[in-house]
Formats: C-alpha cells, structure tokens, sequence
C-alpha cells in the first residue's frame, strides 16, 4: 500500500478504450500530454469517479477509491478532489464568484466567507472584476481562470486540470502558472494535468505522462524523453518545447 | 435587401400569423363571457359571503395541493429521469393517468382507494379515525391527484434535457445529491419548473369532477370556487360567470406574481 | 342512426330520460321515414345554457320548471307541457337496515346525501323534509349537496354515505342490488314534474311537435311507464 | 465509507422514498378501480358498437385537437419566448387562463363566442353557413380550447431555457428562422415538446365539460368517451369504471408509443 | 466604397465598451491578437451581426451590412459569412457529420451531397472517424476540428475563426493550419482570426491587429510589430513568437 495515487485503469467508452497504469508519488505533480481523442480527458474522468472503471483499481493515500471486482466505488464527492473540466462546466445560473464559491458552500463554509474566499481567489488570477458576472458573460479566457478557482479553492488531496491554461492569454497564463506553482509546491496535492502544450507541462510537472490511443507510450522527464523519445509523437511535442 | 432592426421577415410573419390567431382564439370566449356580465353582477358576488369563503377554500386547496405536487412529484420526476429502477416505465405511465382519467371517475377512484369502503378506507378509519371523504383533506387530495402529473410530467421532460455533465461537475465539488438538486438543477431548470408549477397550480384550482365526486360540496369545507360555479350555473348563469371572472382575475394576479417573482421582467 | 338521413331531428333531453326516449326514437323514425332523431342527453341547467346561447335543437325536455322557464326566457321556446310526474324515495344501501323512514334521517353522525338546493331533486327533497317537519335535523347531517341526482345514488350504492334522497326511477335494474328503498311517507304531494317543448326557432317545426306529440302520448306514457315514470 | 456501485446514499433514499409515496398515492386509485370492475364486464363494454363509436370518436377529436394546438400553440410559445411584441405578458396570461376556467364554463364562453348567438356565430353562419354547436367540429374546439395551453406553458418554459447561442450559431450557417425552428431548437427541446404534447392531448381526451356545454352530447358526432362514461355513470356505475378502464388502456398504448418513438429505449 | 471590408465598430455589452475602425482590403487575412477580455470575441460577435453596433457601420464588398444610423441592420443569415465560435457552439442533437453539413444543407444542397461533403472536410481535418458522433462523444480537439470545418465548408465571403486552433494537438494543429493556408490562399475571402498564439496568428496572416481592452492599440507585420511595439503586451507576445 502506497501513500500515493495508484491507478489501473480500464474504461470503455462507445468504440474507444484507455488501457494504461501508473503510480503517483505523494506530492507529485505529472502532465498528461497526448494527441487529440488520445483519452486524457476520459483519465480526468476515470480518476474523478464519472466513468465507471472497467477492470482496475484507484487507490489514494492507501484508501481504495474504486476496484470493480470488489465493487467498490466512491462517489466523486467521497473522493476529495477538484476538477477543472475542460469545457469548464461552470454553472449558468450562478455569478463567477458564487461558482467558485460553490464547492466551499458544499463543504458547510458560511456564505459570507465562501464568497470572501472565492473573490480572493478570483483577484489571485487576475480576473477580481467578473465576480459578479454570468458565465454567458465571460471571456474564453475569463470563463478558464474562473474554472480553475473553483477546483483550486477547496485545497483538493487530488487536483485534476484538464488544460488549465489554453485559454489564456501571455500574462494570464504566466500568472496562472506561478500561481499554480507556488501552491504544488505548498500543499501536498497530487495533481494530474493535462495539457497539449509542452511548455506549460515542463513548467508545471516534475514528470511526464504520454498517452496516445488509449495507451500510456512514454513515462519521464522532458529531458529523459527527449533524449530517447520513444513514438513519433514524443519526438514531436518535445521538439516544440 | 436590408432589413431594419426588428422588422418581420417572412418566418416572422408566419409565426406572428399563427401566433396572432392563437391568441384571437384563446381571447374570443373571455371577451365573449365579459360582454355578458355587467360589473355590477360581479361586484355583488364579489362582496357576497358565501363567495369570500369559497374562493379562500379555493386557495387554500389548490395551494395545498401544489405544494402536496411539489413534495411528491419533484422527488418522483427527478428518480423518472435520472435514478434507474425497474418498473421505471411502468410508473411514468401510472402518472400520466390521472390527466386521461375523466375527473369524476378520478373522483370514484379516490374513493375506491381511500373511502369508506376503499383499500385503505378501514385501516384509515379503524386504525387512526380518518374518515377523508367529505373533508377538506379530501379536496386537496382530489387536486393535487388531478394535478400532480402536470409537475410530474413538465419537469421530468426538462430534466432529460439537461446536460448531466453539471450535475457531475457539483459531485466533484463535494456537493451531495440534494444540493446538487437544489442549487443546481432545479435552478438549471427554473423556467420549466415555473411552467409545470403553473399547469399544476391552476389544474388544482379549476379542479371540478374529482372533488365533488370524493370530497362532496359542503359550503365552507370542500365547496371550492369551481363547485359554486356549477351551483350558480342552475340558477343563475350570469352569477355563475361572475363567479368564473372573479376565479379568472384572482389566478391571473396569482400567475402574473409567480412569473414576475421567478422572471424579474419576464 | 343508421344510413344518412335526410332530416335530423335534435333533441335535447334531461339525462334521467335517457331509457325512456331511447327506446321511442325507433318507433318515431319509422313513422317518419328518412328522419333521424339525434338525442344530446345531458343536465337539464347544461341543456338550457345551450338553448339560451342559440344552439340548434328542435325539442327540449326538461327536468323540472325551473330549467324550461330558464330556455323560455330566450324566446325560443313553444308553451310547455308536463308529460310526466317521479316520486322521491329514501335510498341507503342495501347492507344497511337502520333506516326505517323519514324520522330516521335526523338521527345524529348519519351522513346524508342530497342534491344541491338548486338542483330539482335536491329542491323537491328539502321541500319534502320541510313537509315532513324534519328539515331542520336532517340537513345538519348533510356531507355533501350534489351537482345532480347520479351522485347521490352512486354515494350510497358504493356506502359512502348513509342515506340519500332520490327520484324512484333512479334505482335501476343495475343497482336494485346495491340500493335498498325506504318510502318517504307523508311527503307524497311533492312531486316531480317533467316538461316538454319544441323550439319555436326549430328548422323542422312539424317533425319538433310531432316528437313532442309522441312523447306527451300514450306511446309516450307506455315508455315512461315502462321505466317507472309516473303519468302526468 | 464505502459505496457499491447503485447503492444509494441517504439523498437516494430521502429522494426514493418520496417518489416511492408518489407512486402509490397515483396506483392505489387506479387499482381500486381494477379490483371493483369485472374483467368480463370490460369485454363487455368494448364490444358494444357504441363504445367503439364513442371510443373512435375520443381518438380523432382528441387528435385533431393535439394538432391544432401544434399549429397554433408552437408559434405562440415561440413568440411569447422569443419575439418580444407589445401585450406580451397579456398575451401569455391569457393563454393559462382557459386552464382555470371551470370546463362547463370555458363550454359557455365559446357558446359566447362562436354560438349562433356569440360574437362570431352571426358572421360565421350567414357568411360560411357554418353552424358550430353540436358539431364533432365544436368538440375539437372545445378539446383544443382546454388543452392547447399546456403545450404552449411547457414549451415556452423549455424556450426560455434554451441557450440562444445555438440559434445564433445557425443563423450564421444562413438557416432561415423556420428553418433554425425546425431543425435546431425543436430537436433541442424534445423532451419538453414531448412532454407538452403528452400533458395536451391527454387533457384533450379526458375533456368532458367544456364539450358538453359546448358540442352537446350527440352520440357518433360528440359523445365522445367521457361523456359516454357520464353518461353510463347514470345508469351504471361499473359500466362507467370498465369504460374509463377502456379509456386508460388506450391512452397508455398511445404515450407508450408516442414516448417509444421520441425516446428510444427511454 | 472599397471591395474589401470596413468595420467601424462601437459597441456596449453590460460594462464592457468596444470602439475600433479598421479597413481590411479583398483576399486580406488578419489575426486579431490581444489579452484575455480584450473584446475580440466580441468584435467577431459584431461582425457576424450577433450583437447590435450602437453607432458606426460594416461595410462588405460595398455592401452594407450594418449601419445603425440608417436602421439598416442585415440579419446574420445575410451576411454570407462563416464563423467558427470560442465555445464551437456545435448542435448536440447532430451527428458531427450533419454540424458540419448543416451550412449546405440550409443552403438548398442535397442530404446526400452535403454530407458527402462535410464527411470530405472532416476527412481534411484528419477527424473524419468522428463523423457518427454527436458533440458530447468528442474530446476537445475533435469537437474544435467541427466547429472549423462547420465555418469553413460554405466558402463564406467573411470568414470568422474564434481561436481555431487552441485545443489541436502538435500534429492537428500543423494540419489543420496548413488547410487554412491553402483555403485562404485559393479563396477570395476577407478571414479574421482571433487567436492568442503568436506562432498562429503569424502562420496564417498578413497582418496582425492587437485589440487591448476595447480600443485597436497596434495593426502591422510581425516584423514591424517586434520593431516597434507600442504597448507592453505587444512587446511581450511577440516575444514568444
Ligand atoms: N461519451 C462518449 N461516448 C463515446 N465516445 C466518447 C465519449 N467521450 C469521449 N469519447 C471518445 O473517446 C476518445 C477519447 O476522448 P478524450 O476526450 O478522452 O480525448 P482527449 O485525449 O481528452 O482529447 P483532446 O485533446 O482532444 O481533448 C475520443 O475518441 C472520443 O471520441
Ligand atoms: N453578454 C455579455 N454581457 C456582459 N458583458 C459581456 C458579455 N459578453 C462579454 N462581456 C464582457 O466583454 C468583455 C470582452 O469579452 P470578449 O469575450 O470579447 O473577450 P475576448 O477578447 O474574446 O477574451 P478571451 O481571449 O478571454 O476570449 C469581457 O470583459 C466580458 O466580461
Ligand atoms: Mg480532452
Ligand atoms: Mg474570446
């Protein structure tokens, strides 16, 4: 039994399948990086508790959070993550800063400080003046930084970012990365993300996960991979980097 | 061609014709019953005694039986449309009935299952002295049966239209599933909730055939506005139509309050 | 019914005749060839609200007075004629002996049924308990006054109520096994008055009266007879 | 704390267990009346010429209502959603007001209306010859008259919900307005539209008192099978219940189908 | 009265102002560069005739298209135009293939051909598996391949790309940008491209515009750009490029 995140993964999904697994130090934090439709966003999922399992297990910090031969299966609330999706999902009906607000509410935090917090997280991304606004108000760009403070406020034991920062623009993702940075380095978080762009993934990650066709194809450093990139793909977005 | 800002083109003109002549339809008889009665009828009923009782009993009931909807029907519309169970089918079916029923014989099955001599009439009567036929509780009963399946039916439709994925983003957030309902669904679903509470509400309030069937038609507990219309229909249509006006302004007050609380300038 | 026919008869009737003149419409028809006479059974206060708004009938009969008068106030209407006369009965259903008579209704807890007091059976019943000096004692029992006669009888024959006040032609064959009937002794002068009328606005005035004419005849008295109607 | 895959936490319970009343509060009258009628008596009755007159008769006028109010009641609910007009939240309460109307009275209002005496029955008789009243057209009026509104509240709700994006999206693409109605925001809708035409045309079916009132009560042309029920409700009373059975039995094989094909495997 | 395009914008939306002038001759392909909130969605949004101008004009190869000052006001439809949104607003209730085929199809070209077509353009995207799918079975970069495709297959005068290529991995985005090239190139048509990758914009167009909080604070070449930046922004984007 690890203290980590240990997940065997196998998920069906209409024709596609994603067939891979890995082990996750304590405070680790690891890109996914992969082609288009290659499954990173069904692994955000899988991990999540959205897709049920197939065959495998997910284990964090010792605590079985999925294992279908035992049917075992917490729900995505018994799981203590956060998760930025990435089509956002951010909730039409709510203002940016009562969507951020939404998970420390779920969690009992009194309104007033709820949204105190939230505002504070919101003006730590740069986009402190859309507190008050609808999502169907925002910016690409704004609607992304909004996402990622609602999975970040609730200091998830697992941060799953399904490409955090594809929206933003040169200062707001360079903001968003020192932030997300200072606060991997802080809390001890296991944090997965994704993204296709190789040059955040090297800034943000001690490690680099490869998924291609459903299929972890490469595991490493970027300059590991680099070195010996071991599909075309590896050798292409490492070339980028 | 240019077309200036709110000028029709033609979709619009087809839509605003058959729209028009909706509305013309649904206007003609209401015009039709105002010409009829002279103020001063509706006024005097207005005033009458036995009219301020029936048309609280009215209220009382027809509000009780869209809360009664509401308690029962929103659980039962959203376990339809999200919470798989055997027998699914089965119990949406059993939920549209009561609309197809004629109301009268709705009436006889209430009373089939809840009279005297109904399933449940002896363990009612025997095991905790209810007797519900005749009472006000029968009423709300009869109403909220007849109107139940409009909430039912009218929220569990929207509910199947909305993209589950913001359910599942308030899981993650370590909501449970009925704060997800309440913070996050319904509000998703607001202007459907609103139409189906609408339907409901104003079913329940022109609930007629059930009620008298189960509940009877005694002044001041289960006569509501609808049965002293059809009293006054013997005697006197033209007071009977008044009485009609007066239900027909007090649920247009009603229904204007619920839209302009649930759309501010809707 | 049957093939087209040439000429429609429309006859608009209080729903308690429905047996009766039912069961004349084929003697009619093939008195007059090529006519088919089209019944709209319905409450006569229904059928009235009809005839008042100018809806297309040729004959009218009615319930009671009270509903006719209401039709004739649209001068529409020919003079009336009562063609036939009920009786009131006390029904209570069949399982249940307690109710002897009249002075029974006033006894205290019995649930008892009427039409409402602007119904005709229910207008007749108060007349009649008033007669019978009970009026008092009797509709302080009463759970529920009915918007007609069928839901009194059904009221008593499934046992939700005790006891109900009704026309003797309403214990049908059908329910004769549900009901039992107790005479309403000492009321027998309240009596039940049906009436007839051809419209005077009828597209076929001969065949409106002829019709009239039937029913008000012995063909018309043999029907009624027939299904417990008393004559005129 | 562990869950098994299906296993409900306490929100499912809470949720189950309310739903669970619901449906017994709508079965237990429903199975009241199957326990009080004999199976034969239900054979009976649906072999008896005039029961499938009647019954033929509830199918076609309760159908062409459901119609007609697709015709009109899709324009209006997309006006009242989208297209804003002056009078529009008259227009929009006009349209629940025939639901609260007691149905004997909504039958005089059209009398008022379109009776040979009504504000339209001296045009429309000396000018088309066309005489409403205690015609099977009368009866479609009267049904579409009641049940109309419910499709056009449940529709105009999911509109108002809808995300205009989408049409704007296909305005882009160069679909004319009918054209993003057709094929963009009905499909988007389909559970509510479905749900809408359910609520109409049961509500149609069931109709009893505005048809009476308003279309007579003339076997073959209106006696449709509500009325044939009040009718053997007079004289039967389980003659009465094995109809309404025969009326349920139909009206369940038609949502069946009618929900089998828009929601397959729903 | 130029062949080419004049947008003289102004437009309000809740807080938010947009006022610029910009004149783009025929066959001209521009990137709108700017950060996040800036108004360039808002800009396509205006082109496209989704919002109302509150003062100025847009002037389409000497047709005008809007001008509130003469209530003339043509109606998207009218416009003859593509655009691919931020969000993709693809129709959940189609297939990929029947998005992509919906243009035609409004069009007056036949269901068979249409899709016979859109299935071509998804085949060109290097997405043409996904054909069958609806929207919700798409990852990220697939549904963005539709969305462009969608915008692209009717061979608009005025053709709108909203970020186009933000969510493509290495490889579908060097696809897809060379597919653009070669369109743009063989069309006559006016393309703008919103995108805040600078390797993008410079790909793909002439020139570049730099929208920064409503106003047009710089229009030039890369080259001249990099040269002589105006604002800080400038300099720093073009940096990465
Ligand atoms: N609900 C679904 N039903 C069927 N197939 C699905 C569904 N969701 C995703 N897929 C398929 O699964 C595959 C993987 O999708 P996924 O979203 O995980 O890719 P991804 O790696 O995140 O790609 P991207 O970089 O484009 O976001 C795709 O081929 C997609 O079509
Ligand atoms: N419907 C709306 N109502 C009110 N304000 C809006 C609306 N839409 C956009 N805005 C505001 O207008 C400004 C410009 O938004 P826009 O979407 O045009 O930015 P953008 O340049 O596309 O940014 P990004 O790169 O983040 O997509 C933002 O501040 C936003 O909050
Ligand atoms: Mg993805
Ligand atoms: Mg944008």
């Amino acid at each position: 039994m690890t203290a980590g995140l240990v997940a065997d993964i196998a998920v069906r999904r209409g024709g596609f399948a994603l067939e891979l697994q890995f082990a996750l130090a304590p405070g680790a934090t690891v890109a996914v990086l992969g082609p288009n439709g290659a499954g990173k966003s069904t692994l955000v999922e899988a991990l999540a508790g959205l897709v049920p399992l197939a065959r495998g297990e997910v284990v964090l910090a010792g605590r079985t959070l999925e294992r279908p031969a035992a049917r075992v299966r917490l729900s995505p609330q018994e799981r203590g993550l956060g998760v930025m999706f990435q089509g956002y999902c951010l909730f039409g009906h709510l203002s940016a800063r009562d969507n951020v607000a939404y998970g420390p509410r779920a969690r009992g935090v009194a309104r007033a400080r709820a949204r105190a917090e939230a505002q504070a997280w919101l003006e730590r991304l740069g986009v402190g003046e859309v507190g008050d606004l609808r999502p169907a108000a925002l910016s690409g760009g704004q609607a992304q930084r909004v996402a990622l403070a609602r999975a970040m406020i609730c200091r998830p034991a697992l941060l799953l970012l399904d490409e955090p920062l594809a929206a933003l623009d040169v200062s707001a993702r360079a903001q968003a990365r020192r932030l997300l940075a200072g606060w991997l380095a802080e809390a001890a978080a296991i944090c997965v993300i994704v993204s296709h762009d190789v040059r955040d993934a090297i800034a943000l990650a001690d490690e680099l996960l490869v998924v291609e066709a459903g299929r972890l194809t490469a595991r490493g450093t970027a300059d590991e991979l680099r070195a010996r990139p071991p599909t075309d793909y590896v050798a292409a977005v490492l070339g980028e980097g | 061609m240019s077309l200036k800002p709110g000028r029709p083109g033609h979709a619009n003109l087809a839509i605003g014709l058959l729209a028009g002549a909706a509305v013309v339809f649904f206007a003609l008889p209401l015009v039709g019953l105002l010409v009829r009665v002279a103020p001063a009828e509706v006024w005097r009923q207005l005033t009458a005694p036995a009219v301020q009782t029936a048309l609280r009993l009215s209220l009382t009931v027809s509000l009780t039986a869209a809360g009664l909807s509401l308690l029962l029907g929103l659980p039962l519309a959203y376990a339809l449309a999200r919470l798989p169970f055997p027998g699914r089918g089965l119990a949406r079916a059993l939920v549209t009935l009561p609309m197809v029923l004629p109301p009268v014989v709705g009436g006889t099955a209430l009373l089939a299952a809840f009279g005297r001599r109904g399933l449940l009439g002896g363990p009612l009567e025997h095991g905790l002295g209810v007797i519900l036929p005749y009472t006000t509780g029968a009423a709300v009963l009869a109403a909220t049966f007849v109107a139940a399946p409009f909430l039912v039916i009218t929220v569990e439709g929207a509910l199947r239209g909305l993209d589950p994925r913001l359910e599942q983003a308030a899981a993650t957030l370590g909501a449970s599933r009925l704060r997800i309902v309440a913070t996050v669904v319904l509000p998703a679903i607001r202007p459907s909730l609103v139409a189906g509470l609408a339907l409901c509400w104003a079913r329940a309030l022109g609930e007629f055939g059930a009620t008298i069937t189960f509940a009877g038609n005694l002044q001041g507990r289960t006569q509501t506005m609808p049965l002293a219309v059809y009293e006054a229909l013997h005697t006197s249509p033209d007071g009977a139509v008044a009485l009609s006006l007066i239900l027909l302004a007090v649920s247009l007050a009603l229904l204007a309050a619920l839209r302009g609380h649930f759309f501010k300038g809707g | 019914s049957g093939a087209p026919a040439e000429r429609v008869v429309h006859v608009a009737a209080a729903m308690s005749l429905k047996e009766a003149f039912t069961d004349l419409e084929a003697g009619f028809e093939a008195q007059h060839p090529g006519v088919d006479v089209v019944f709209n059974f319905a409450g006569s206060q229904t059928l009235a609200a009809q005839i008042v708004a100018g809806a297309p009938a040729d004959v009218f009969a009615s319930a009671d007075r009270a509903q006719m008068e209401r039709a004739a106030a649209s001068s529409r209407m020919q003079p009336a004629r009562v063609f036939a006369r009920n009786k009131l009965v006390i029904v209570t259903p069949a399982n249940d002996p307690s109710i002897q008579g009249p002075a029974d209704l006033s006894r205290a807890g019995l649930r008892l049924i009427l039409a409402g007091e602007t119904v005709p059976v229910g207008a007749y019943a108060r007349e009649a308990l008033n007669r019978l000096g009970v009026r008092e004692a009797a509709l302080a029992n009463v759970v529920s006054n009915e918007e007609n006669v069928r839901g009194v009888v059904g009221k008593v024959a499934t046992g939700e109520a005790d006891a109900g006040i009704v026309y003797a032609t309403d214990v049908t064959a059908e329910l004769a096994d549900k009901l039992r009937t107790v005479t309403l002794a000492g009321a027998d002068d309240v009596v039940p008055a049906y009436e007839i009328a051809a419209l005077a606005d009828s597209r076929q005035p001969e065949l409106a009266a002829a019709f009239v004419d039937l029913v008000a005849g012995p063909a018309g008295a043999a029907a009624l007879g027939k299904r417990g109607f008393l004559p005129p």
